[in-house]
């Protein structure tokens, strides 16, 4: 698919605003401005923009505990997001939910979970709401490769077949769940072929080019809206730092870090534009800059805000009760 | 009006539900039926044929048949209520929540408020409680504890066709997660059920039975038990007061507060184990904020803390029969 | 495999015995002195006694809701299974448990599980003991079409290859989960290819033909004993009778009904064995007229026993409390 | 003997009963850390470090790593104990029961009876509890009324070091499952813990502190903080017996009506959401069985009927904080 200069600036600084984000949060998160734990996404960053690119508002997702990234591909703001991860007023989810259940249903994000595993049948739902009312639209859910083991998983993609609902099974396969490898975990060749063994199309894809995630998108895409069913991508690609901000990671050796960060997403993604003369490093660079400032900016804010106002404890756990 | 069974009710009202918006669909396993069969498609509606004939009217789009997977079941209602739908989920026996229950607690039940009150999940999840039908410990738990203690859930329990009507179209229409608890033992009963749809608002007891020395409280199938026992007991000349809570959570406190402030004495009539029950939780709240009024220990009257037995002997010995009803009833009456 | 005389003899008793106990079953539920639900395995007999037909009492086996037939194949005694069944004292489980519980570990048979897909992550945990005790044992768990869509029999799957441990996981594929066709629910071409996907052999056997299973089961055996790992097995069958006993089925043609009998396993073990001369219908209808008078002293026995007795309600929650 | 912490303890108990008996093994996700990864295996044990060095210990058979399927972990657990391990499995925050209920409710639990008792399932579920760790609606819960209803299951909250250790032998020990719920605000808490094996038999609460004014029951984590509550009201001259019953299930209910016997004034401390909790339970209990004693309402201090809130100060308000803890104790003690 033939890209305009806009769209790869659009994608670029989808890709920057998450590295400059998580970097950030992994700073601040040093620095005891962010409660609790924070699972961040560097690395990630082709596979989360890649896939969400070509989406709108109506299409819907399924996030994951390490959902910053998938946020900031599907529009949510950056500085409600701030907010909410350091546990203040204005927050996307008011405080109350923190860096693992952001949400924002007028973006078509419907949630980080903490759930491993928790997302995938809520975006089959999703994706029947789609199908029911014929919107053209779909519902994506994101997993982790440990996310692939996990029961509630294989029930959506059987479901979603038997449905011929238009899901799309995105597993960012990083390598790892937690601190154990998912060569060990995923007992299965491949998680791609065995999606595919339960009647859908998959594909495995380089995550680390967010041209190869992009287009393997576009064939899902083009399927779901078309109303044809689901579909699976392994979306390979590499976490930069632990599982969660402070994991020393003993379990992964010094090249293999090495290695995941020569194979930086953004680095690809800037070689291959400007070696095309697509973009310059100025163009590149420009955006960058533009959005440290603003991530700056939410940090600012974010610090600077209050915590949410007790009187808010009791506050919409239902409508009405 | 006319006289329905419990069972007629509740697919009245889900008919009823699914003609006036078509936003309601129903999901689950066996809700049609004979989906890829050689023969009829349509004609179960469900394993006790409460969903049937939806089929018929409205089509596999909206009366739509699933694997056995219960998670991707309730994630799919919950999927398709934050995005518009207004599905009922069915689970056939609530004894499988088990597999299902991350969806249930940590997911429906808990979006509107990790997501700051800017999601809705209108769905309700139907399913059979109760024991009595020999059915043995994996088809014949009520569980409503389970559910109860949940916030962001609403927790129904109808105990005659009426009430299983106006509260099922309540739930349909109400904007939060429901699980409305229909109990397999009633789904034969009968009443007049008006034709046309009503509301029966939540965390509204009935007085199913007005009394002045005693008070039962009773949830679903407890509660004809309880008007039984009430009825014996009046020819003792013993007035007893059955309060109904219709729904677990919200639960109406005021109506057996006011209650046991007229009668002094209460017991508790739950179908559970002891243990965190109902039961128990109506007495705290009691013996909290109705202590004044207490003129006797508050009786509970559970199921042991076993299992649910399958032998029909034991079961019967399981559930709060009329005997140990009745021993309750007399112990209170006789404390002094 | 060749199998001696006295084998195919003790084949044919074992689904003769079944076909006996499940008529019989099927009949006094009728006349109500079955409380509760039956889900017969009339037509299935092929499969239970194939599978089980090499496993000592060492081996385990977990079961479903349709049991009766594994709980025979597996050695557990008739008249302990007609008490339990009636609800009766000196039932296999007390009459605490009924139809969907019957266990007997002296037998390695785990239990019947009234729960779709309870089985096999418990299966999988005795084929951990299998592994870790070095025993050369081997651990079933038997499934349904339906139980293969459940996410708890997925892990199973899953987590068997991971731990190598020796699970075999017969699926019985008899066309209906309830009363919705595996060809509407099972989402993926075949159950066998999709548990091949998890990373274990699996194949299609023809589960009227007790040679055809007897044979698949000795190649599941074989690597399950050399410590090789799980194994699947899709063991296509037809169920007789409705999905509990007193199903009208109307959603099955009657000539899919004739079908299924038309394949009767016991008529084909008959024909094939008479055929080649290895037994002859004397000696067949002997074992019939055993079976028959075995089972009408069981159902005798258990109409006459008493319920069990009341003290018994609080006993056996636990070992000690 | 020596100061160690109540992580220490845990991960001492652990070791010495698996050097005892071969039969006892640890699985669970990331228990042993590190499998089919580049550098180190067995390095992180357990996402708080809790069964650091066994796996150095006792190698890959007996320390084994899971993938993210926690039904076919607790599976793989009740089956080998069926068949004659004695595993000790993690669900690392109790949060993830509701992927795994089923296995827990329906079948462990349920084995022995519906078996006729004839199978015997050994078997222990570790796991985290509670809020204060800003970890959200889904990492913060304590769930305890979940597994206190169930027939079958035997419930654990150890306090403190001492404790955790004597109950977690005693678990392993145990002929039945038992769930074993370690409180993660008081990993890092110190106290002198016996280098030796020993037990502390179940249902037998500790005294944490002698008292005649006043009553608090508490579980778990809110030990201390009902311990430090006490110590506020001591100045005031208000003597306050704190019980600690260490198991929800069996409970010690003669240690608590003893207590109240004593004191007439009770407060339940329990961090749950009020509906159906261990708060109610012993609330309802003590108002059956201790009502001649009392002298004024049972004071519940619970969570409020909300999720978990993220936010630092939300969740401090959430849980029983020592404000409401010694509101409640006021409000009791001045009840005439
Ligand atoms: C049901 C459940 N089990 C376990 C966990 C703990 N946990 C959080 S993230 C994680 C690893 C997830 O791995 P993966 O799906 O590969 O996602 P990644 O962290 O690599 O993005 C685990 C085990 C959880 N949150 N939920
Ligand atoms: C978790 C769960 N969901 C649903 C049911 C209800 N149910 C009992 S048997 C059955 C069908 C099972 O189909 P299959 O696995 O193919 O076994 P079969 O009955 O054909 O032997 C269903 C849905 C159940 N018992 N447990
Ligand atoms: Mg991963
Ligand atoms: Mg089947």
């Amino acid at each position: 698919m033939q890209l305009s200069r806009d769209d790869l600036k659009r994608a670029y600084r989808g890709m920057s605003t998450i590295r400059a984000f998580e970097e950030r949060v992994d700073k601040e998160f040093a620095l005891g401005n962010i409660p609790g734990f924070a699972h961040v996404y560097l690395g990630q960053e082709a596979s989360g923009i890649g896939v969400c690119f070509d989406l709108s508002d109506e299409d819907q997702i399924g996030s994951t505990h390490r959902g910053h990234g998938h946020c900031i591909a599907k529009g949510c703001d950056v500085k409600g997001m701030m907010l909410e991860i350091m546990g203040k007023a204005g927050g996307l989810c008011g405080g109350k939910g923190g860096s693992m259940h952001i949400a924002d249903m007028s973006k078509g994000m419907l949630g980080a979970n903490a759930i491993v595993g928790g997302s995938p049948p809520i975006a089959v739902g999703a994706a029947l709401t789609q199908k029911l009312l014929k919107t053209g639209k779909v519902a994506v859910a994101f997993s982790g490769d440990g996310a692939s083991n996990q029961g509630t998983t294989f029930e959506a993609l059987n479901m979603a077949v038997v449905l011929g609902v238009p899901a799309i099974f995105a597993f960012e396969n990083n390598g790892y769940g937690e601190h154990t490898a998912a060569s060990y975990a995923v007992g299965a060749p491949s998680i791609a072929e065995r999606a595919k063994s339960f009647g859908m199309p998959a594909e495995v894809v380089d995550g680390s080019d967010f041209f190869a995630v992009h287009d393997a998108m576009g064939r899902a895409l083009e399927r779901g809206r078309a109303g044809e069913g689901p579909y699976a991508l392994e979306i390979v690609c590499s976490r930069f730092l632990g599982h969660f901000v402070g994991d020393p990671q003993a379990y992964r050796l010094p090249e293999e870090l090495a290695q995941a960060r020569a194979n930086d997403p953004l680095a690809r993604f800037r070689t291959k534009v400007t070696e095309a003369s697509l973009l310059d490093d100025a163009d590149l660079n420009a955006i960058d800059a533009e959005v440290l400032a603003q991530i700056e900016e939410a940090v600012a804010l974010a610090i600077a805000a209050p915590r949410p106002d007790l009187s808010t404890l009791e506050q919409d756990v239902y409508v009405r009760y | 009006m006319a006289r329905k069974s419990y069972r007629q009710a509740i697919n009245e009202a889900l008919r009823q539900e699914m003609r006036r918006d078509s936003k309601v669909i129903v999901i689950g396993e066996d809700v049609a039926g004979g989906q890829g069969a050689s023969g009829e498609t349509g004609g179960v509606g469900g394993v006790f044929g409460v969903t049937g004939g939806l089929y018929k009217e409205f089509g596999p789009e909206r009366v739509i048949d699933t694997p056995i997977s219960e998670s991707a079941i309730i994630g799919a209602a919950s999927g398709a209520a934050l995005t518009g739908m207004r599905p009922v989920a069915e689970i056939m026996f609530v004894d499988f929540v088990g597999v299902c229950f991350d969806q249930i607690y940590n997911q429906a039940a808990k979006f509107r408020y990790m997501f700051g009150g800017k999601a809705k999940t209108p769905m309700v999840i139907r399913t059979m409680i109760g024991a009595g039908f020999r059915a043995g410990a994996q088809h014949s738990q009520t569980l409503h504890p389970l559910f109860t203690m949940i916030p962001g859930l609403k927790v129904v329990m109808p105990s005659n066709a009426y009430d299983a009507k106006g509260l099922l179209i309540n739930a349909i229409r109400d904007d939060d997660p429901v699980i409305f608890m229909e109990s397999k033992v009633l789904y034969d009963t009968e009443m007049e059920v008006p034709d046309e749809a009503y509301r029966i608002a939540f965390g509204e007891a009935n007085i199913a039975r007005e009394g002045k020395d005693l008070t039962f409280v009773a949830f679903g199938p407890m509660v004809p038990r309880a008007l039984a026992v009430a009825e014996v007991l009046a020819k003792d000349g013993v007035s007893v007061e059955v309060i109904d809570p219709r729904t677990t959570s919200p639960l109406d406190e005021d109506a057996i507060l006011d209650s046991v402030g007229k009668t002094g004495r209460l017991v508790v009539i739950d179908e559970s184990p002891p243990r965190c029950s109902l039961a128990a939780d109506v007495a705290a709240m009691v013996a909290s904020k109705g202590f004044r009024s207490l003129k006797a220990p508050i009786g509970q009257v559970t199921c042991p803390h076993t299992p649910v037995p399958f032998a029909p002997n034991l079961e019967d010995e399981f559930l709060p029969n009329p005997r140990r009803i009745e021993e309750a009833a007399r112990a209170a009456l006789s404390w002094r």
